[in-house]
This record gives C-alpha cells, structure tokens and sequence, in this order.
C-alpha cells in the first residue's frame, strides 16, 4: 500500500479510467497544459493527449451541457469545474438537463457524466474560492453528489463515479489536496456510491460528518479517547441521495448525535440528516440532535482573522462532542 | 413557375414526399386543435409555419445517421425523421406508449433514442450545447455525422445558445444551428428581441459559416442545410442558419395572440404560408394533380384518424411508474 | 374589505407600489401587453408605459443580471421569471451577485430587487412547469425567501418585499392564482418579512407549512375539529431565514408536529424545521416529527394520473394528522 | 515621432498626467510581486500589459458622472478613477480600511460607491449585465451618463456577456463594453477560446458599433472609447470595444506560465509594452524629460512606500464584524 495524498487519489482515479475505457475524457478549463489551477490532471495531458484532455472556453453551462451531449453519445466525459463556486452558471444544465433526463425520457436517453468539483475554504480564497455548495444540488431527484473524506475513499469513489451510469456531482475539498495523506491499495478497487462509511466505532456519541470535518472529527475523537470519551463517526461519503438506514443505525448507537458541516448551517445537507434522526428515532435520543456549522453569512471572507472566525475548527468540533458527552 | 428541385438533384416523387410530410404537420396540427377545443387534450403547442423549413432541412441531412436535437415546434422535423402519425398523436395524448417520455413531459418535447433524437426539455436553449456535445464525441470517435439542432429566435438570446456556438466555432464541430426565426417570443416582437438584421449575424462572432433563408421555402431551406452540413462532412465546423418564418397559431393554446399583434399581420403572413405556396408551385409544375392531392390528403386523414383513435383509446402509464428511472434500474 | 383572488393581490400590490414609488419598474417576458402568461401585470403596461413594464428578451440571467444594475443605481426592480423553474439559468446572478452584494461590499452596495416566479404543481404543467424551486436558494445568507398562502398575505408581503433593502424571492403559488380568494383590506398595509403566521390556534397537532398546503392543513383541520382533533397550523410565510422562534413555540405548543411541503421530500425547506425543532425542543416533543412531502422523483409528469401520484394531495393532509393525534 | 495627442485635445500635461497614471499602476503591480514573495501578502493579480488600455480608455469618459464596473486587472482605471495608491494597498494587504471590501473580497475585487465604481466578484463577467442595468436606470432617469464595463476575452464567452449585450442593444442603452484582450484565459491560449478574428466582431450580432484597437496605445484607447461615449450620449446605444494586449506576468502568484507558454513569447510582447512604448513617445516628443521621470518616479515611490507602510500596519476588521452587513442593519 502506497501513501498518497488526496489530490493524487484524484490523479490516479482519472488516469486509471482513462486507461480502462477510451470514452473516458476530460473537460475543462486549464485542464490540458496546465494540468488544471491544482494539478488535479497534471500529466494527463501528456499522457493521453488533447483529444481527450481538452481545453474549454470559459463557459460552464457549455462545459457541462457539451459533456451531457457527449454522455448521451456514449462516452464518458469527466468535466472539471474549476471551483464549485464557478458551477453556478451551469445550473439550469445540471438540474434541468443532466438530473433529469433519464427520467424524462423514460429511461431512454442517459447521462453517465462525472462534475468534478473543488469546494471549501481555509485556502484565503475569499467569497468565491471557498463555498460549499452541496446544498444547492442536494434536493434534486436524479443527481448523485459524492463527497469523500480520505485519499482512499477520493479513488474509490471517483472511479465509480465516472462508471456511474447517471450524473455525479463529485465534490473534492481543495484544502485536503495536499493536507490529507493516506494509503492506497495497489490493485484496483472501486467503492460503492450511496453508502455512509463508519470511520471509527464509539459508544457515547455519534458524529455525523463528510469531507475535509470527518479529520477533525477523528482528530477530536482520538483526543477525547484519553478523557474516556468514546466516539462514533459516520462519513456520509454520499450526501445525496442520504444513506438513510445507516445514518438511522448510526444515530441509534450512542443516542446523542453531532453533526457536522463547514456550509453554512441553515440549510445545509446536515439539516436533512437532523430531520432524518427526528423523523426514524426520536425515541432514541438522548440529548437534542446538535449541529455544528458555519455562521450564515456569505462564506467566507479573505482575511485571514475574518476567515478563521467563518471556517469550522477542529476545536469547536471536539468541544462540541465532549459537551454532548457529558449532557 | 420554373423546376428548381431538379437542379437540387430531387426527383418529382423526392418533393412529393417532402410536401406530404409538410402536409401531415400542418393536419397534424389542425387536428390537435380540435381535440383541444373539444376538451380531449389540455393543451397543443404548434407548428404551423414552419414546417417548410423543418422538412426541407430534414432532406438535406443523412437520416439514417445523423442526430437532430428538434424544439417543440418541429412536428415538420421528427416526422422527416421517422416519427411515426400514431406516435405523435401518443405524444399529445400523453399515454404510456409515446416514445418520447411516456407521458411524463409535455406535448411537444421530443425525444427518441432509436431515431438518433435527443429528449428536449423546458426551459429553451439547452439542447444546444447538448448537439455541440454529440458532434465533439462522434468527432473523437472518428465517426463521420453531422449533428443537427433547431430552436427559436427567441431563444437565440440565452446564454447557452452563446457558449454552445462558441464551443462548436472553436473545436470545428459538424453541429448546424438552426434558428426557426417565427418572429415573435411568446408575445415579444423581434424589435424587442434583439438589435441585428439578422440572426445569422451572429456567425461571424463565432468563426462560423452564417446564412439566412427563407423559412416558407423547403427548397431554400434543403440548400442551406446541405451546404452546412457539406461544411461539416468536410470538417470546416458548424453553422449558424436562421430560417424566416412567421408563427402562424398563438404561442400555445393557452396564448392570446390578439393581445400583442393584429389579425392583419397575421393575414398577410398567411399569404406566404411555406404549405399554401410550395403546393402552388407543385401545382404549377403539374406534379401536385389533383387527384394525388385528394390522394394525399385522403391518406393523412386517414392516418390521422386511426391514430387519434388509437391514441385516444390507450392507457396511461400506471401511477405507480412514476417511481421509475429517476436513476438506472438493474433489470 | 374585499374579496379577490390571490393573483388579483399581485397585481394590486404592483400597481400601488408603482403609483407611490417612481423608481418601482417590472421586467421580464411578456410582462407588457400581454400582461404576463398569467395575467399578473395585467393593465399595467396600459397605465404605467413601456418605460416601466419592460419586456425583455428571453434571457432570465440577464434579467435578473440588469435588474441587480438597476437596482444598484437606485431603483426597485421587480423581475419575474416567467415561470420557477426558469430561474435556474439565473442561478449565479442571484446566489453570486444578488444575494452577496452587500456582504462583499462591506455595506456599501446593495441590491434592492424582487425576483418574482410563480412555482407549484397541480396544473398539468409537466416536469418543467411545476416545480418547487426554494431549496435550491434556500441556505444562502443574503437572500430573504418570501412563499405567501392567502391574497391577504400576497398582497402585503409583495409589497413589503419591493420596499426591502435587500433581494427579495417572492415565489407565488400558481395553482393558488385563481383557486384561492380571500379578503383584503381596502386601505393600504404591509406585513413584515421574515414572520411566520398562525393561521389557525390549536393544541393536539402543530401543522408548519407554506403556500397552497396552508390551505389544505386548514380544510383538514376545519374536518378533523369535528372529530374532536385540534389543530394548529403555522404558515411560515418565510422559508428563508426561517423564523425560528415561532417555528419552536408552535411545535412545543402541542408536542406533536407535521411538518408539509409540496417540494421532494429530501432537502427540501422543511427539512431545516425539523432540524430546527429536534435542535432546539426536542424533549417536548410526544411523537416523532412527521414529514409530507412529493416523493424523491423529478416533479412532475404531465399526464393526469401521473401527475396526481406527485402531487400533494389534501386527504394526504388530513390523514397524517390523524395518525399523530392518534399517536 | 507625431505628435497624435494634440489633435485629440490633450496638452502636453494631459498625456504626462496619462502616463504617470500608468506607471503608478505598473509600479503597484511590481511592489505587490514584491511583497508577496517576501510573505508580506499571500496572492497578487495584476495589470501588467493591460494599463495603457485602462487609462486611455479612463480619460474618454466623464469620471465626475459616469460609472464603471472594472474587473481586476483594471489598476489603471480604478487609479484614474480617483482610486488612491494607499486604498489600493488597504486592499492588497486586505485591511478594514479598505473601501472596496474591508478586507472581505480578494484584493483587485474592486467597488466604491463613492466614485461610482460597481462592486466585482469573482465569476467572471458577471459585472456585464449589472453595467446594462445602470444604464438602464440611467435612462429611465433621464440621466445623460455612460456605463462603462471591461472584461477579459476569455470571460466574453460567458453567457452573461451575450445576454447583457444582447439586452443593451434592443434598448440602445449608453454602455461601453470593453474587452481586454490579452491573449490568455490563464493558461487557454485565444486559439482554443474562440474561432473568430476578433471579439469586436461580435457586435454586428448585437446591432452595436465594434471596434478593435491598439490595447498598449493609450490614445488609441481613447480614441475608441471617445467615439463609444460619444455614440452613447448621443443615443447611439452600446458599443464593443476591444483592446489588443498582453498578459505580461503569469495569471496571477499562483500560476506558473512557464507550463503553457515560452520565455520568448512574452520577452516579443514585452517589446510592445504599452508603459514603455508610451514613454518613449512622450520623450521623443520632448514631453517627459529626464528630470520629469526622475521626479514621477519618485513620487510615485514614495506614495507607493507610505502607503504599503501604512496599509501593513492598518488593522483587519475585528473578526465579529463577519456577522454584519448579510442584511441592511438599521443601526
Ligand atoms: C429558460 C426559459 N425561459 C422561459 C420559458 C417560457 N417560454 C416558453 S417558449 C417561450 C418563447 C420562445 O420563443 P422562441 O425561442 O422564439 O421560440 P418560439 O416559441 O417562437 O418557436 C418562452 C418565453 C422557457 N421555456 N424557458
Ligand atoms: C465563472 C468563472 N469560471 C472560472 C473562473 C476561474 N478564472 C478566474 S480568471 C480566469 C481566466 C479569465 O480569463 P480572461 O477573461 O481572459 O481574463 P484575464 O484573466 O485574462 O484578464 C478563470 C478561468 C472564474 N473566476 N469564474
Ligand atoms: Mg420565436
Ligand atoms: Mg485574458
């Protein structure tokens, strides 16, 4: 097993499906030469060539409309937004269009089309290099939004997005590019889309979580181990459609619950997780389900204090489950 | 009137089946009326006036090859294309069998895989960059087609229609934008829709070949297609063609045009109607006798009739579909 | 006082705040002679001119786009979109521009602007004419979300909607146009944004919900109180920032809550009151919280009894309230 | 040389003023390298190559009235427009101080109320459809005002860019587009962003005057944006401007351009810099002597010095003020 970071997971998953299935492409901006603002497709363009590492306009609505065409073709375009805060032009083509086409065709037509995306902040990226913008998508029938926490999961779960038969939105936190490490098994292997993973067993409280927090969530728990406090944390992996019985199981376990989320809190993919618990296993609780998120205001401002004040920190995390630890 | 499909290399047969496909539209259309002011159907969006263009398009582009991304309008279009009267009339009754959603979508909103037709939606303009993207796939592929695409002028306006030609102008994509300039947007006049002469103006902005032609003509509009789609089999990149109609029906049957334009303008419109002058000019060429009208109507009609019938008397889709295909179903 | 349908408040609304304000304008498609595809600016472009019932061309992005313009110069834009669903090509408009102007500004810009949008099924209007649309907005700071149940309430909310500082997404009920009628006073009022309303006091069951659902809690409560059940029902009237103080009395109030949305169950505005209730009263609450909403499908099909599976139907209403009073 | 800019109407001192507005931009852009390499700031956008458009174009508006949407390479222009070095260095260090944002946006996301200067985000070209609403407004006021807007030629093939000229050309509005064309979206070179020659070709397809010119001659710059407003004002309507420049630094601190283009690509454009090329004009002329370099040059440094000094020391907004300003407050 070889120890890579989150950012190569993404690499090597692109490379790997390129390898596998020649309707495998990318599209993007900067995604050739450049090898894209992060380098998520550095050396692709070298590898494979610009017929299918391609070089877009500055257009997202064509970058995502162009790719729905060509997944109806048969390929299997892989589109590169080059923030997620810049996927908002392309709106109307990834809910009117790409969710809903199956559907509307009665399952004539279909759209196997991956929207890599990088979301979050704590990069200095100001109001429009560090949003989360899951929730914007997360009620909407026909996407699937996929959202991984480990180098690990980044490879298995991007290569079942591209072989997913239906649109991905597959969501890449830009500060675990280079932060996050892990190990990679070195034969191949693809994990399932839809599925809530237990990244640690606990017995007092759940933590419920994704992306970038679920560190933090480990981090806090590992700490908290000391003072005998003993955590669960679920990594939804999957924020849409919910892995509902397994955040139910989760939930039930500890019967105190801590979500988790760096959007902004009202809203947010974690209020649907609360309404979940509430609606399934009330009875089971035993202390108010607790969210812990960012303010609501627009996130997130690019001073530095300013935006340490907006970002989820690894602290408020652990604060927050010994709090519940001890309700 | 003077043989000008011979020079087109058309057959006195090749423009009889183009008229009568034009014709079944129109009846198509007639009909559906009917069946809405009778209570039968909720609601009929047209084509009537611009049948001409849509099937004078449709033969210049390889229908047993070539993919088309038709609007709602385009009953001229998906019949060249090989839907089916009984088909359309299933559409417009929304029954399980039409092919085109099962009744899931609105009349209108075509869709068919067997037939190389994209599913059209709502909101307008988003099948565009949806051809740009078939033709840049079928062109990494190897695959020699041409992608074909149509839309309103008013939806020229959208951002979409920009990026999409941009896209195509760039990568030299074998797509053809066809604009069915029926010069009004619901009830937006062309004064209110934009400031150029002509839509084909946009070309240029694009790097791509741009004509206007006259929209009542199947001829002028089977010429314009072939060259861009010669362009395209050629691999010098799309065009952006506008055909100059006129919107001879309301927006809808929920619209009332005599709210936003007079009874006159629509007359005089009607004098150029592409149906009314392109059965003049078989006529005069004595192609069109009489008795092949009386034929050819008798036929539609019929088809119409049996159609209607069927359509009318199918089923819904059952309820309990509704839960299907949001995504894939294994088996 | 007056009875008039919910549309007629609309126009009403409109008309009076053209009169008072000069800066008032609309824009958007079909607004002018034809008055709107619904009628809402019907007669205005008759009294107030084409200067200030601009017909635009076909190009929602830039409708909101200019109206944010406008707004910034000092005028009341009021944009309609023609129809809900046709707002998504407007998308970053409003959630990157409209909705963030002040904050990134630091209070120095702001956007007063009305984006009106009729949403809603019920009216065989097929998948792209039926939608509900404010959870896609609904967890943006910035911007208020305003979905009115009754003339009574269209009326002054439209009119406190115009004359806020801020943007405003005032979506109105379609199928309430014509269907809903209720009184009106003949002097002017405003109401405040960001209140929810109880439209009726009870004490086994606390209904929350908005728009045409308000009407079918109060038919169903109208029905159950014969049975003996009480109800209370709660029109949020806001779904976005919700007015959280309310929500939580009224769920406290009887303990047992149904929370009723026409939108797809999962992320939807609801979600965000269950997870505000089970946050903040969890522990007075008798039954779990009870969610209704459209199934987790593209809204709607067009063909009749496809369209009657998605929608929410009354008796629906009704039945969920007597299971919790029952519980 | 010729002299080009008396028959402009500038004096001598107009053209000095001109250029020292240039230089001031070039000298901020080459302080903030500075300071971002010694850690001092964490990101750098910049202006080289793009001044002498900003600032020619600037000095053909009336900037006691009109109104202008920058993006942010547009130093020259936000300093033309009364835009002081020290508040351009309150936002570069991203202090509380700074008008644009207090700190809150990404240095170069411009906005100042005060001066009439729309406040910028980062999706590109977003900022066109905001100027067509200005000068809507304007209009519906009565109010004989130029909005004028500017944009890199990568962000024109946004939708935005087509809807918001599209709409200013139906209603004839008094907007100036501006592209800066230089050369490059980050690393996507003009072949692989659009087929035409020129993104001023664009504007045949919304009915406006167009017009390509020298982006590193800042009298051409005027030229062209003079004859623009003057259309304007004389209810003309929109016009689309495009400037011919050159990206001479990488796209911003985080890129690196040595990835998608050569040393000698940008050493030949160096050449035609439009600072130095306007320099050498201006001494040819005899205008800008040796003695009245040295002096701008000073002075500019010394503004330059105080005002990083003073920006460095300035304090970040107090970290609770995150919580304001979501909404109107009223204190
Ligand atoms: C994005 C979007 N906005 C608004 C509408 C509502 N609408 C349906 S058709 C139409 C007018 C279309 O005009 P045009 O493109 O000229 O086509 P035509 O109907 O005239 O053939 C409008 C505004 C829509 N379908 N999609
Ligand atoms: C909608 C959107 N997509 C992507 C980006 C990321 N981005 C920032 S600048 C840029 C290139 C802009 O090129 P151009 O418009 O030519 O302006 P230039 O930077 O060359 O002046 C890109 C892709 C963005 N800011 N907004
Ligand atoms: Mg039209
Ligand atoms: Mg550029």
């Amino acid at each position: 097993m070889a120890v890579i970071s989150y950012i190569e997971a993404i690499t090597q998953a692109l490379k790997e499906e390129m390898e596998r299935d020649e309707n495998v492409f990318i599209m993007g901006e900067d995604v050739g030469k450049r090898g894209g603002v992060f380098q998520a497709t550095k050396g692709l363009y070298e590898e494979f060539g610009q017929k299918r590492v391609i070089d877009t306009p500055l257009a997202e609505s064509a970058i995502v409309g162009v790719g729905i065409g060509a997944a109806m073709y048969g390929m299997r375009p892989v589109a590169e937004m080059q923030f997620a805060d810049f996927m908002l032009p392309a709106t109307n083509q990834i809910i009117s269009e790409a969710a809903k086409t199956r559907y509307r065709s009665n399952n004539d037509w279909s759209v196997p089309l991956t929207i890599r995306a990088p979301y979050g902040g704590g990069v200095h990226g100001g109001l429009y290099h560090s949003q989360s913008m899951e929730a914007i998508f997360a009620n909407v029938p026909g996407l699937k939004i996929v959202m991984p926490s480990t180098p690990y999961d980044v490879k298995g779960l991007l290569k079942a997005s591209i072989r997913d038969p239906d649109p991905v939105i597959f969501f890449e936190h830009k500060r675990a590019y280079r932060l996050i490490k892990g190990e990679v098994p070195d034969e191949e292997y693809v994990l399932p889309i839809g599925k809530a993973d237990v990244k640690r067993e606990g017995e007092d409280v759940t933590v419920i979580t994704y992306g970038l927090a679920v560190h933090f969530a480990l981090q806090a728990a590992e700490k908290l181990a000391a003072e005998g406090i003993s955590t669960h944390v679920l990594d939804l992996q999957t924020v849409y459609p919910l892995d509902k019985e397994t955040v139910i199981e989760a939930a039930r376990k500890t019967g105190k619950v801590l979500l988790v989320t760096e959007d902004t809190k009202e809203g947010s993919v974690i209020s649907e997780v609360a309404a979940t618990i509430a609606e399934n296993c009330l009875f089971d609780l035993d202390a108010p389900i607790r969210r812990l998120a960012a303010p609501d205001v627009p996130p997130m401002p690019y001073a530095a204090p300013l935006e340490k004040t907006c970002m989820l920190q690894p602290d408020q995390v652990e604060h927050a489950i010994r709090e519940l630890a001890e309700f | 009137m003077e043989n000008r499909h011979q020079a087109l290399g058309f057959s006195d047969q090749d423009v009889l089946k183009m008229y009568e496909i034009m014709l079944t539209a129109r009846r198509i259309d007639e009909r559906l009326w009917l069946l809405n002011r009778a209570g039968k159907i909720p609601f009929v969006v047209s084509c009537q006036g611009q049948e001409a263009a849509q099937v004078g398009a449709a033969f210049a582009l390889n229908r047993e090859k070539d993919y088309v991304a038709p609007y709602y309008r385009d009953f001229g279009l998906v019949l060249a294309w090989g839907m089916t009267v009984r088909e359309m009339m299933l559409n417009n009754f929304a029954k399980a069998e039409d092919p085109n959603s099962g009744g899931r979508q609105m009349p209108g909103h075509f869709g068919y895989r067997k037939l190389r037709m994209l599913t059209h939606s709502s909101p307008v303009t988003t099948q565009n960059p949806h051809a740009v993207g078939i033709a840049l796939a079928a062109k990494l592929r190897g695959d020699d087609i041409v992608s074909f695409v149509t839309f309103g002028e008013g939806s020229s306006n959208q951002g979409d229609f920009h990026e999409a030609a941009n896209f195509a102008g760039v990568h030299k994509l074998p797509v053809i934008f066809m604009c069915e300039n029926n010069h009004y947007a619901i009830s937006v006049s062309l004064k209110q829709q934009f400031a150029c002469d002509h839509i084909s103006d946009r070309a240029k902005g694009y790097g791509m070949f741009g004509k206007t032609f006259d929209g009542n003509d199947p001829l002028a509009a089977y010429e314009a297609v072939k060259e861009a789609a010669d362009r395209a089999h050629r691999g010098e990149g799309p065009s952006l063609l506008e055909a100059d109609c006129y919107r001879l029906t309301p927006h809808t049957s929920d619209d009332n045009d005599m709210t936003y334009r007079t009874k006159e303008e629509v007359a005089t419109a009607k004098k150029h109607d592409g149906v009314m002058t392109f059965a003049d000019y078989l006529r005069s060429l004595g192609i069109l006798t009489e008795e092949k009208e009386k034929e050819m109507e008798e036929r539609i009609r019929k088809d119409i009739d049996e159609s209607t019938d069927y359509a009318e008397k199918a089923a819904f889709a059952d309820p309990e579909s509704v839960f299907r295909y949001v995504y894939e179903e294994k088996d």
